[in-house]
């Protein structure tokens, strides 16, 4: 069997939902909000019943080869991946908002869900992503005086060549 | 008249084998392989192996060595259990310094002994950067027969007193310096002695 | 008797979404938290004073950190600083193969590894659009709850150990250990098993498996039964955590919190039960609530759910069917050991699944599972390629934690003892 | 000579001389070596019992089964690097007092417990090379006063140890400490006076002895209440297990020790398990009538059948507070506070007074059934008072109105 990719079939006519572009994924609906849309769409979402924000994270684009986004959308190299959940009828959705590297900043989600607040400083930590008005606008897992993005594509392993050390070398 | 003669001939480094001395240095080799108290230092995976080493099944107190300190300065054996961070690397050293001499280093886990198989940014690649490790104890995590494999190691080489010799020759630090590589800022070059 | 009194409904969750000095989070950075420590303060101030806890502590479950301002013994507010244990997994994840990814995840949330291995597997198989055999299904659906078991037989000896009850230290460990013995069996590994893996299962399981696995859940109940006996009714253990740590569901809820707390705290959510995945919906059990979102509660819902997943372990050993253990799809899953000899096709699949690894097409997909501590969702992005472009998981220790500093407002720094060990943070999974 | 409390002890009624004198020094020789052997023995006891508990092994090894590990300890211990804190944050001097502040008072604890004698056949007193004497070191007529000098004189030990280490840890566990001891001394000489009432006299040798044959022990003579209230305040003092908030090791890392190393810290450790073995030999004396016990046969060595009576039951009490740690959870510090103030102290106060009127109900003929009727009932009463008083306090701090 050859697996087929979900994603690779867009819709002719873009969808919209909460007035914004949606994709599918398997099991989950996609929304591609703009940056100015973010906030408002995830307030609506909060209305209807979405009670929590799962998880948050960032992606990197700059090295990839090109991904499917629906029409309408123009790829930006940054991407905050926002999921969230529905309790009553157990629902996910899936925002996927295109953040400028010339820009990249975003609103921050603390004043509707708290819970992100850990999760946009390990975004802004490892992407550099910044979270407008977030209260703790600090790095989270990296050391505070660290240079770079590790997440980023630019940034490098920093792996360290093997060596075998002698085993008789003296110390 | 041994004595008398080898302090004549090599002043006080002739007292090295006298019957007393000797009997005392043995008696302390053999009570510190004896109580040889960790510091409790879990990081990740093996810290959990480290304990499952301390319960009852594999049961460290055989060895007088369920007394784990909580206080660095009451401890003798420090088993760095896990992987080390750029970020721990400080507090870790910070630890070791705490502890009073002797003291003697276990690094459990590749993580710990090499970096293991996350070779990048984040990781010290290996413990033996920062403090001078005398046993490793290979595995991923290893299991506690590993540890306590390492554990028993060590007091056989207390107890003979190598460890000791070898540390008053090269002093503390294993004596390796970590280059910048890229993606790392200057202040991430790894501390050592 | 309770000293809890009912949140009023509407301003439930009101003080997680405070963001000045009346917060609970102590929002200082950790650069100015060290300077705290060493700036002389007036002996003879009343001022609170900061204090450091961790990253080396008996109590923070390797290396959390916490700084705590108190006045006196009593905590004001206090922010959790982690990342001392950052691995970079995440990164490494992109570097290695679908096949290998298995290795690294696995190592992050160490208590429970069979969970990080299945998210990141399902995640794949989504993304590949392959669905693994009814067997493969049913043995990772027995080992997860098995590693359930354990997962929470760990809480319970490191919570026991946390309130000063050191013999439950040994006596969970005693529990767990022999729950490892049958995973080390089956996987050939105490922890960290890689076992399970995209398309199924690494091996199919030993002859035998069945008795073992029989005597094993005959074992474990009384010696369950024993924590409660032991710590249950015991009056010390009840006051120490009663009333201890309270959070409501909207507050946990608001922080985005799962799991044993947010199901401590009365509110039913358990994503088995839920949004089902592998065959939970096949399955019998109960999803266990507490009332009070305090400390109490969360032990006896981890306490009663490890006895919930023998209960589905024995479902399992009942309707275990026979068949493949792993997809039987050559571009996916190496050959078996013994064809690699005879045929040359075989060789050269064995050769390029483990050299450059099978191409997963390009997308984006999100899979959670309930692991031990809350949802574990793993988001992967494809660009088509062998690796992984984008491997992240959401990891629910990194997210629970943030209840504590609104759990640790006004408490003592014994209860931030027992509060930081209901948590039961994994800080390789806080950290990744 | 005679007025002086010296001359209490039969064996200076005579007159002193080298032979007493001799003498003296024996027993203080004999009582120091059996203190730090059976200090050793106590805590290679403690680790095989606990770990027989948890279905370990403990320490085997070293020596024969173990036994020589706590000495090994020890000796590793002297042969450590020591630490003082420098005089800018902590206190050297003071840091290098305090370990003696708590080992030397668990030392002269012990010297006025009677260790042996046969108090059912005879005063409980020896003779040896026809001299009399008690088998305690010393019996000054306010023998329990002592004690409860020296017990509240070793929190100095580790207020002092915590204050002077100039380190945020070990002043938590001094400040919890004096708390701790300040609270439970109460309980714990409110206690004693139960036994005094009992007793009429403050010497030890005199409560042993009035506790001679099986059926006049203190234990049951009190009512048991005041041996559970002695029992619980005891532990207390001594920072065992479910009360040792002062070296919480989960909470405050090492407490009033952590920044102790070497042989200081071996100091401490050995000055609380000495504590343990004496405040056992104390309770044994107060309450289950020291070295009293039967005599099956030797009838002329009757006071060494004490010695090993005394000592069976100074392992039962060692027994208990292993059994204690292995059991009990960790009280909290508000709630080690509720227990002593709220209920100990109350309790054994309530109980002295129905002790006392029962007394003097039998020295009066009054109608004892009634008045120990009276007396439930008034105790009864006044615990549901006490209760309500607490119970409104607690409504009231949680409403935050406070106390004024």
């Amino acid at each position: 069997m050859s697996p087929e990719p979900e994603t690779a079939a867009t819709p002719a006519e873009p969808a919209t939902l909460y007035g914004v572009v949606i994709s599918d994924s398997p099991g989950q609906v996609v929304l591609h909000p703009s940056v100015e849309q973010y906030l408002p769409t995830i307030e609506a979402m909060k209305a209807d019943g979405y009670v929590s924000v799962i998880d948050l994270c960032g992606v990197d684009y700059l090295t990839h080869g090109g991904r499917s986004l629906p029409e309408g959308v123009a790829p930006e190299r940054f991407e905050i991946v926002v999921n969230m959940i529905a309790h009553t009828a157990p629902r996910r959705a899936r925002l996927r908002v295109q953040v400028a590297e010339s820009d990249p900043t975003v609103p921050t989600l603390f004043d509707l869900f708290p819970g992100v607040e850990a999760m946009e400083r390990e975004a802004f930590d490892m992407f550099g992503v910044v979270f407008e008005n977030h209260p703790d606008p600090t790095r989270i897992l990296m050391p505070p005086d660290w240079d770079g993005h590790p997440l980023r594509k630019d940034f490098g392993v920093g792996s360290v060549p093997v060596q075998f050390k002698g085993a008789a070398a003296p110390r | 008249m041994g004595i008398i003669k080898d302090v004549k001939d090599n002043g006080m480094g002739g007292l090295e084998y006298n019957f007393l001395t000797a009997k005392i240095e043995d008696l302390v080799s053999w009570s510190r392989a004896r109580s040889l108290w960790p510091a409790t230092f879990g990081l990740a995976c093996c810290a959990i192996e480290m304990m499952a080493t301390g319960g009852s099944h594999y049961d460290l107190a055989r060895f007088g060595m369920e007394t784990f300190r909580a206080s660095p300065r009451q401890a003798d054996v420090m088993i760095v259990a896990g992987r080390v961070s750029q970020k721990m690397a400080p507090a870790l050293r910070q630890i070791y310094d705490q502890m009073m001499e002797p003291k003697w280093v276990i690094s459990m886990g590749v993580c710990a002994s090499s970096g293991g198989m996350f070779n990048n940014y984040a990781l010290v690649q290996g413990v033996d950067q920062i403090v001078p490790v005398d046993v490793y104890a290979p595995g991923c995590p290893p299991g506690p027969e590993t540890l306590l494999h390492a554990i028993v190691t060590l007091h056989k080489q207390i107890e003979t007193g190598e460890l000791v010799k070898r540390r008053e020759a090269t002093g503390a630090g294993a004596g390796i310096v970590v280059e910048q590589r890229d993606g790392q800022s200057d202040t991430q070059i790894v501390l050592s002695r | 008797m309770t000293l809890l009194e009912q949140p009023d409904p509407i301003n439930a969750a009101e003080r997680v979404f405070r963001r000045g000095d009346d917060s609970a989070v102590l929002r200082i950075s950790e650069a100015d938290a060290e300077m705290v420590e060493t700036v002389d303060i007036d002996p003879l101030s009343d001022e609170p004073m900061i204090v450091n806890m961790g990253p080396v502590h008996p109590s923070t479950h390797g290396v959390l950190r916490l700084v705590l301002e108190m006045q006196g013994e009593q905590v004001l507010r206090s922010k959790p600083v982690i990342g001392y244990l950052h691995t970079g997994m995440e990164k490494t994840g992109e570097q290695l193969s679908y096949l290998q990814g298995g290795t690294n995840v696995t190592r992050m949330d160490y208590a429970s590894p069979l969970f990080n291995e299945l998210v990141f597997s399902l995640a794949t198989e989504e993304l590949l659009g392959i669905e693994v055999p009814p067997r493969a299904q049913w043995i990772r659906t027995m080992m997860c709850e098995l590693n359930r078991i354990s997962s929470h037989m760990l809480f319970q000896a490191t919570n026991g150990m946390d309130v000063g009850a050191v013999s439950m230290m040994l006596y969970g460990n005693r529990l767990r250990e022999e729950t490892l013995r049958i995973l080390e069996k089956i996987t050939g590994l105490r922890m960290n098993h890689n076992y399970i893996r995209p398309g199924g299962v690494a091996v199919d399981l030993h002859d035998g498996w069945r008795e073992d696995i029989a005597g094993l859940m005959d074992l474990l109940p009384p010696l369950i039964d024993e924590f409660d006996e032991l710590l249950t009714g015991q009056p010390i253990f009840r006051e120490r955590l009663q009333g201890v740590g309270a959070i409501n569901a909207e507050e946990c809820l608001a922080l985005g919190v799962t799991g044993p707390i947010l199901r401590g705290s009365g509110y039913a959510w358990d994503l088995r039960r839920d949004m089902p995945y592998l065959n939970y919906d096949e399955l019998d059990f109960d999803v266990i609530v507490g009332t009070y979102g305090d400390c109490f509660d969360r032990y006896a819902v981890r306490l009663n759910e490890a006895r919930e997943s023998i209960k589905i372990v024995q479902q399992c050993m009942e309707k275990m069917p026979t068949g493949d253990y792993r997809l039987q799809d050559k571009k996916v899953t190496p050959p078996p050991r013994a064809r690699i000899d005879e045929s040359m096709e075989a060789l050269i699949h064995h050769f390029k699944i483990f050299t450059e690894g099978f191409k997963v097409p390009e997308g984006e997909v999100y899979v959670a599972v309930e692991s031990p501590r809350g949802e574990l969702g793993c988001y992967m992005v494809s660009d088509g390629g062998a690796h992984p472009y984008r491997m992240h998981i959401r990891a629910p220790s990194f997210v629970n934690l943030q209840t504590m500093p609104h759990m640790m407002q006004d408490a003592l720094v014994a209860d931030v003892v027992a509060i930081i060990s209901s948590v039961d943070p994994v800080l390789g999974e806080v950290d990744r | 000579m005679t007025s002086l409390p010296l001359a209490v002890d039969p064996l200076f009624v005579g007159g002193v001389g080298l032979e007493e004198v001799l003498i003296v020094a024996l027993k203080v020789g004999v009582a120091f070596a059996m203190l730090m052997v059976s200090v050793m023995l106590m805590i290679w006891f403690e680790r095989k019992l606990h770990a027989d508990m948890t279905n370990r092994m403990g320490p085997t090894i070293t020596g024969p089964f173990g036994l020589l590990q706590t000495l090994a300890d020890g000796i590793k211990l002297f042969f450590k690097e020591d630490l003082l804190p420098n005089d800018e944050r902590g206190d050297s001097a003071i840091f290098r007092l305090a370990p003696y502040l708590t080992l030397i008072p668990a030392f002269l604890i012990f010297t006025v417990v009677p260790i042996g004698g046969d108090f059912d056949n005879a005063d409980g007193k020896v003779s040896w090379w026809g001299n009399t004497t008690q088998l305690q070191i010393a019996d000054p007529p306010v023998g329990i006063l002592f004690v409860l000098a020296l017990s509240s004189l070793a929190v100095y030990g580790i207020m002092l140890a915590g204050w002077s280490s100039g380190s945020k840890y070990p002043l938590f566990g001094s400040v919890r400490a004096s708390a701790q001891m300040v609270s439970y001394e109460a309980a714990l000489g409110l206690s004693l006076v139960a036994v005094l009432v009992k007793s009429g006299t403050l010497s030890t040798h005199d409560i042993v002895a009035g506790q001679a044959d099986g059926w006049n022990w203190n234990l049951w003579m009190t009512g048991f209440i005041p041996f559970i209230v002695f029992l619980i305040a005891s532990t207390a003092e001594l920072n065992r297990p479910p009360f040792d908030l002062v070296e919480a090791e989960q909470e405050i890392v090492g407490g009033f020790h952590t920044e102790y190393s070497s042989i200081r810290f071996a100091l401490f450790f050995l000055g609380e398990y000495m504590n343990v073995v004496t405040m056992s030999a104390i309770m044994v004396t107060l309450f289950f009538g020291g070295p009293d016990g039967p005599i099956p046969f030797f009838e002329s060595f009757g006071w060494a059948w004490g010695i090993l009576w005394f000592m069976l039951k100074v392992l039962a009490f060692c027994f208990t507070f292993v059994w204690f740690r292995a059991a009990l959870p960790r009280f909290r510090y508000d709630q080690l506070m509720d227990l002593g103030w709220k209920l100990l102290i109350p309790l054994s106060l309530g109980w002295i007074v129905a002790l006392v009127a029962l007394d003097l109900a039998a020295s009066e003929g009054w109608n004892r059934p009634l008045v120990a009727v009276i007396c439930f009932a008034g105790l009864m009463l006044m615990g549901t008072l006490l209760n309500a008083a607490v119970q409104s306090g607690k409504r009231k701090r949680l409403a935050g109105e406070g106390f004024d």
